[in-house]
């Protein structure tokens, strides 16, 4: 239990911090500082040269001292101009990875939940629906499943992409380009929800409330529904995690999301370049980001009473 | 015992030539040979009338209830019921606390049927603590999982009930009670019993009249006395002679 | 075994000279090397076809190119024309026929031997209509295709329908094909079903210097040295020094450079130039030989949709063009995207361009303040939030989109976003997948701006004609125009015919040049940057003299040589 | 229940067999109707080359059939595909199967050497884990930390080592790929058999085996392996299928010629017929994987009924 509590807290942290992006964050996560292409990580001073301690702590740009301003113009913290404070350094166009790693955890992480939320509704309805009427509608859903389960989506992606208005701002894009996975992911979850139900309506007391006429909407939602709740919360910490990650395989092949906005599976992409990795590690900081939430999902579902 | 066909010789049930036949075999599913369940059955049921069903397992007396409670169709035959609403026939099942859903509240589960005003008088009808309505059904005994059961089906005003070896998994004591309670009831409700039961111990005490079902024929039926005295079939006699708790007589 | 197959080689090559007094071979006057080893390069991508006549896609026409020649080539560092198979040639006063003077006693790789029929064939091939060359479309000048015919063995006069400028360049990768193993599938109408990647070596015959040996699918194909080609050395040593040659097909440019890194290919035929750092430190720690070649002749650019259906209808401003050609921060591309190797630009040809750049094109400094002039004085105005809003109050917003395979386009779409969002614009990059970029550009028309780019071919304008032609099916910003809609583009419509069929080269420099200017002025286009060359090749490569037109390295193929330290 | 084994056994394969012709059909029919959604066609490249005119294109697209409709298009890969072409690609102008089918057996390997390399790997650290208390929960959480890192960062991470340290070829060549999918499915792996022997070591019967001094080693073979076995078969058949839709991209990156490298192109270059075929292939991967599972379940432990 105190592992549970400790995984919820850790989720907990990360979803505000994120949340408070445009507070914690000095910069505009697309502002660009051109002069400051692929600037390594600061680090913040208590002590200057002469061995000297500072009670406010500083940074050194470009050579000079600045100290970090805590808590002006509405930020947590930044330094005076010219000075730049870039404590997880910048990327190629001189932006600051502190802001943007911020910034992109709101669409990596909306768009894990966004995408498991749509598969566990389409796969729970359309798993329901199979399993609780059987019949042919269970024959022409599972052998469809059997399909969509086979057919990589990569396909449907390109397409969908080239369809969407020009327009759409790059997260918007993005979230739906996700939606569209998330709805084409039902097939797995479907599967599992049919077999919940089908065990589920074999129970003794489901037949029971069709012996008193009770209708099947009063039959799904008292006795079935239930059943199927916290396969459904597995199956979300499951999902959650493969969205998110999902999103980093559709960055490296140019799907993600677009430019300027951030997100951590766009800020990885760079490192498929050659020699990217060992020349600026600090480009690697996301992934950082991505462990915990990820492993935070993994021992989430095995703390879960039911396994998956 | 004979003095009931006189008071109600008009059934309420009449069930004719029933058969049904088992076959898991489909486009999909490999499956054995069909296999008869149930085999021409015919009887009527009369109104406070209790008519048990023997027989060893497999024989079909769960087929037939089944049928009869509307959970099956079978493939031949007809069911004639003087009620309309179907669900004046009610199942309760072979460990009764199956049938309640374990996440509900006895409240909930009796007032499922559509009887939330009624609950306190069905529950201190199968004398259960109104008190007790508030508490979930895992909360309950063994035995008092079964009232709770009996009182959801008396909710929708039943004319016959399915005792589907209902009783079996209770100890004897609670057993006696339950079977004190149903007659009780059939006294004050006018209802109808149909039992379901693999030995003659529980059926000669309680019933009307028994039917020796097997292989889903009827093979011998009978009040219970005219029964054990002479038996005619073969499954009979086999049927006496392990009947645990001796002959009733 | 390899000993061995060289021997032979040697042998027979020999034995051939022997026979064969009447040979005219090239001598070349390259480094002299020594005949032996193995050269191994990565492909981009697998090779789709072995045949020259329907090979379109880049990777199939690098193998193509090494196991074929053509009649006259292009020398891919001084970008002029050369003599190849054909010795000599000479033009008619009226540019109109050409008689070639082809080499004596040359044989295709097979053996066999090459003259004037199989240069009528090859014609005569690529111009079948149902083989559906798409190098068809080179052979046809105003409409009709040029005429190609035997004067004798060694002689061929070509006729063109129409004066045709530096007509001779269209031979360049032209490749000439062997006549008595195509003449049967070219009468039954089968050109395009020959020489598929799972025909076996022997059943192909090329005048390249190098021949097939093996087909690996996915993974590799060995060329090696076809002992009958035409070129030698200073010191009669016949050419290529190579045994072999293997392309190895390597997916990303970036596993390129991994696998050159370690040690796996022994060239890297142009990679982006933001490697160089990357290859620069294999040049400090093994020697490597890296080369910036300059500026490539590839143009990258953003261009507006001037089709009058467009609304609203700030494109069709000039002042508004102007103004954001005028906000784009070219040096940040160059520096950001090339990671300073590239050449910025503000005309339509590259200074990779020796002989037809126009240096004349004025050099604007960028300048945010003279673009909000620009935009002030076409009626444009700010709102408080520092949003711009043209004459009826519409605020600006449009999108611009980029093919997401092309890293570098990406970025540069990047920043121009950033700097247009400077002048009050609001601007969405939408980066699709190349297919359905180029079907919106040039079929659809479904866009507001692009950021692509063009130049991978030829240095000559005459390449060019589809994309400045306002018929022109690649005149991006409107093509297709039955009546050029402009005056400027009327203009350019008879400046680029007239350099046509102008015969002297001044001429065509000078209409050339104007064509240019006009573009620049008319900003139907925003040219930002021409990448450089960047290419490197193992210590040991010997004659290695990259160009900054393709195929940068491996032009010279045949002279180069594994170097003994 | 023996002597009807088999007769179940053959009418389950081929109910199985009758399944898989269905799903091939939907399987191919939808994936031609994604493909088709996306914009352009393969000829729409040449457009965008100066030197080639409209009239050329449309005439190869003519020449090709693209100018037919949708289903035109479908029936005749369907017959093509019947006479065991798949279609004939628009780029390698080479029947389908010529291409799919080295590359196929390619992706095969790959797959089976990652599985067999996860398993041989996977099996004794997860029954290690299982055995030793701190070291297995260590274990298990460097295997679910693992699980966070995308494949494709790890097939990077490989290849600067393989570079780095000269220990393997850069790229093409099967160590490497293989490695890296075993790594990747590896954690599943240990996390499964740990959890399997956990639940046996347990078990009476062990407590009794090791009462009577019969060694660890012989303990593990004899009786822990297989009480574990059931789940970690169907575990098997499950993961080929991942690993096989893995190892597209793994493969794109370090260059093992397999099914990826040729796929990747070819949706960039809508080849549509080697897009379609291998789907269809990698289809009948992922059905064969898990009948050898199921097939390998009922044959470990006849009284399981083939079910569906």
């Amino acid at each position: 239990m105190t592992r549970l509590w400790l995984v919820a807290l850790t989720l907990a942290a990360i979803h505000l911090a994120v949340a408070l992006a445009g507070f914690i964050s000095p910069y505009d996560p697309a502002e660009q500082h051109r002069d400051y292409p692929f600037e390594p990580p600061m680090a913040v001073h208590f002590f200057d040269s002469g061995g000297n301690f500072h009670l406010r702590p500083f940074v050194f740009s470009a050579g000079r001292m600045y100290p970090l301003q805590v808590l002006v113009n509405g930020k947590l913290f930044q330094v005076e101009e010219p000075g730049h404070v870039f404590l997880l350094g910048t990327d190629a166009f001189g932006r600051d990875q502190f802001s943007r790693i911020l910034h992109g955890g709101r669409v990596s992480l909306g768009a894990g939940l966004l995408a498991t939320l749509l598969t566990l509704l389409a796969g729970l309805i359309l798993g329901s629906v199979a399993g609780f009427y059987g019949g042919w509608r269970d024959t022409v859903l599972m052998r469809l499943a059997e399909v969509f389960l086979a057919l990589p989506w990569l396909y449907l992606l390109l397409g969908v992409r080239a369809f969407l208005p020009l327009s759409l701002d790059p997260v918007r894009t993005f979230l739906l380009t996700i939606a569209v996975i998330g709805v084409v992911g039902w097939a797995r979850p479907a599967r599992l929800f049919r077999g919940i139900v089908l065990s589920a309506k074999e129970r003794e007391y489901v037949y029971a409330a069709r012996g008193f006429g009770a209708s099947s909407l009063h039959i799904f939602s008292w006795h079935i529904l239930p059943d199927l709740r916290s396969a459904a919360l597995t199956q979300a910490t499951l999902l959650i995690p493969q969205y998110i990650l999902a999103e980093v395989t559709l960055s490296f092949l140019g799907l993600g999301v677009g430019e300027p906005a951030p997100s951590w599976g766009g800020m990885l992409a760079p490192l498929r370049e050659a020699g990217m990795l060992t020349s600026h590690w600090w480009l690697a900081m996301p992934a950082f980001a991505l462990l915990p939430v990820v492993m935070c999902y993994y021992a989430a579902i095995s703390t879960s009473p039911s396994d998956r | 015992m004979t003095g009931d066909f006189v008071t109600s010789p008009e059934p309420i049930l009449r069930v004719s030539n029933l058969t049904k036949t088992y076959s898991k075999r489909s486009w999909f599913s490999p499956g054995g040979p069909p296999k008869a369940a149930l085999n021409g059955i015919s009887f009527n049921l009369s109104e406070r009338e209790t008519l048990a069903f023997v027989g060893p397992s497999g024989a079909g007396k769960s087929t037939l209830v089944r049928c009869i409670a509307g959970r099956e169709r079978p493939d031949s035959g007809d069911i004639w019921f003087a009620g309309e609403d179907r669900r004046a026939i009610q199942l309760i099942p072979q460990d009764p606390g199956t049938s309640l859903n374990p996440r509900l509240t006895a409240l909930q589960v009796v007032s499922e049927p559509g009887a939330g005003r009624r609950v306190p008088e069905l529950l201190s009808m199968v004398g259960l603590p109104v008190e007790s309505s508030g508490a979930k059904v895992t909360a309950f005994s063994g035995g008092q999982r079964s009232r709770l059961a009996l009182a959801r089906a008396l909710a929708c005003d039943p004319r016959i009930l399915i005792l589907d070896e209902s009783l079996a998994s209770l100890d004897l004591p609670v057993q006696a009670q339950m079977v004190n309670l149903l007659l009780d009831l059939q006294d004050r409700l006018g209802l109808a019993y149909i039992l379901i039961a693999h030995d003659l111990g529980i059926a000669g005490h309680f019933a009307d009249r028994i039917a020796v079902i097997d292989e889903g024929r009827i093979v011998e039926e009978g009040p219970p006395v005219e029964l054990f005295q002479r038996p005619q079939h073969p499954r009979t006699r086999s049927l006496i002679a392990c009947a645990p708790g001796g002959i009733p007589c | 075994m390899r000993v061995k197959s060289g021997v032979l080689c040697a042998l027979s090559g020999a034995l051939f000279v022997a026979l064969c007094p009447g040979e005219e071979l090239l001598v070349s006057h390259s480094a002299k090397g020594r005949r032996d080893g193995r050269l191994t390069v990565a492909l981009r991508a697998e090779p789709k076809t072995l045949n020259p006549l329907i090979a379109m896609d880049l990777p199939s026409r690098d193998v193509i190119g090494r196991m074929h020649a053509d009649l006259i080539s292009i020398h891919r560092q001084t970008q002029l024309t050369q003599p190849a198979l054909a010795k000599s040639w000479t033009v008619s006063p009226d540019g109109r026929r050409y008689t070639l003077h082809l080499r004596r006693g040359l044989r295709f790789s097979d053996g066999h031997a090459f003259d004037a029929d199989d240069v009528v064939f090859t014609l005569e091939a690529f111009l079948d209509e149902k083989t559906h060359s798409p190098q068809r479309d080179l052979l046809i000048v105003d409409g009709h295709p040029l005429t190609a015919r035997k004067l004798d063995a060694y002689t061929v006069l070509i006729e063109l329908p129409a004066p045709y400028a530096a007509a001779e360049r269209i031979f360049d990768g032209l490749p000439m094909l062997p006549r008595h193993i195509l003449e049967k599938p070219f009468r039954e109408g089968k050109l395009a079903e020959v020489w598929r990647l799972n025909t076996p070596a022997d059943g192909i015959a090329g005048l390249g210097p190098f021949r097939l040996k093996q087909y690996q699918p996915g993974e590799r194909l060995v060329l090696e040295r076809n002992p009958y080609y035409w070129q030698e050395d200073g010191s009669r040593q016949r050419l290529p020094y190579f045994d072999e040659l293997t392309f190895l097909f390597v997916g990303s440019e970036d596993a390129q450079v991994t696998r050159f890194a370690a040690g796996e290919t022994d060239i890297l035929n142009r990679v982006s130039p933001r490697m160089f750092p990357q290859l620069a430190a294999g040049q400090a720690s093994r020697g490597d030989i890296v080369s910036d070649a300059g500026p490539s002749l590839e143009y990258n650019f953003l261009v507006f949709n001037l089709s009058p259906a467009v609304k609203p209808t700030w494109f069709q401003q000039t002042a508004f063009r102007k103004a954001v050609s005028m906000a784009v921060d070219r040096d940040s591309i160059v520096r950001l995207v090339y990671g300073g190797r590239g050449a910025p630009m503000w005309g339509n040809v590259s200074a990779g361009n020796r002989q037809w750049s126009n240096s004349n094109i004025p050099i604007p400094v960028r300048s945010l303040s003279q673009a909000r002039d620009l935009l002030a004085s076409a009626g444009f105005t700010w709102d408080s939030g520092k949003t711009l809003r043209d004459r009826t109050g519409k605020p600006v917003e449009f999108s611009i989109i980029v093919a997401s395979s092309n890293t570098e386009r990406v970025q540069m779409a990047t920043i121009v976003q950033y700097d247009l969002k400077q002048l009050g614009m609001k601007v969405q990059v939408a980066s699709l997948e190349f297919r359905s970029l180029v079907d919106r550009v040039l079929n659809t028309r479904q866009f507001d701006a692009a950021i692509m780019g063009l130049g991978g071919g030829d240095a000559d304008p005459n390449s060019e004609m589809n994309v400045w032609l306002s018929s022109g099916g690649m005149h991006v910003w409107n093509p297709g125009q039955k009546q050029p809609s402009t005056p400027w583009e009327g203009e350019i419509d008879r400046l680029m015919r007239a350099q046509m069929s102008a015969i002297r080269i001044k001429e065509r420099k000078q209409q050339w040049d104007r064509v240019q200017q006009l573009i620049a002025e008319n900003v139907p286009m925003v040219f930002l940057a021409s990448p450089h060359v960047v290419v490197a090749a193992r210590k040991w490569v010997g004659g290695f003299a990259p160009a900054a037109m393709a195929d940068y390295t491996l032009w010279n193929v045949e002279e180069l040589f594994h170097r003994d330290n | 229940m023996r002597a009807g084994g088999d007769s179940v056994l053959i009418r389950y394969l081929a109910r199985r067999a009758l399944h898989a012709v269905l799903l091939l059909f939907g399987v191919s029919a939808l994936s031609f109707a994604l493909v088709d959604l996306a914009p352009g066609d393969y000829f729409t490249d040449a457009r965008l080359n100066p030197r080639i005119s409209s009239e050329t294109v449309a005439g190869l697209r003519g020449e090709y059939g693209l100018d037919r409709p949708l289903p035109v298009r479908y029936l005749r890969w369907l017959r093509s595909a019947m006479a065991g072409d798949l279609g004939v690609s628009l780029a390698y102008n080479l029947p389908a199967s010529a291409l799919l089918a080295p590359r196929a057996g390619n992706t095969l390997l790959l797959a089976s050497s990652a599985l067999a390399l996860a398993w041989l790997a996977g099996v004794p650290l997860g029954w290690w884990a299982a055995t030793r208390k701190w070291p297995g929960r260590i274990l298990s959480f460097a295997a679910s930390a693992a699980l966070t890192i995308p494949e494709l960062l790890m097939a990077v991470m490989a290849s600067i080592v393989a570079v780095r340290t000269g220990w393997f070829p850069a790229g093409g060549h099967l160590a490497l790929p293989a490695l890296v999918l075993a790594a990747g499915s590896m954690p599943v792996v240990i996390r499964h058999t740990r959890a399997a022997v956990l639940e046996v070591v347990d078990s009476p019967f062990l407590v009794a085996a090791r009462a009577h001094g019969i060694s660890e080693g012989r303990l593990v073979f004899r009786y822990v392996l297989p009480a574990a076995a059931n789940p970690l078969i169907s575990l098997a058949g499950l993961s080929l299928g991942t690993l096989l839709s893995a190892s597209l991209l793994v493969e794109v990156i370090l260059g093992w010629p397999g099914l990826g490298p040729l796929l990747l192109e070819a949706v960039y270059a809508r080849d549509v017929p080697v897009i379609v075929g291998s789907i269809v292939i990698s289809a009948v991967f992922l059905m064969l994987g898990s009948l050898v599972a199921d097939v390998a379940l009922y044959a470990c432990d006849p009284r399981i009924r083939v079910e569906a």
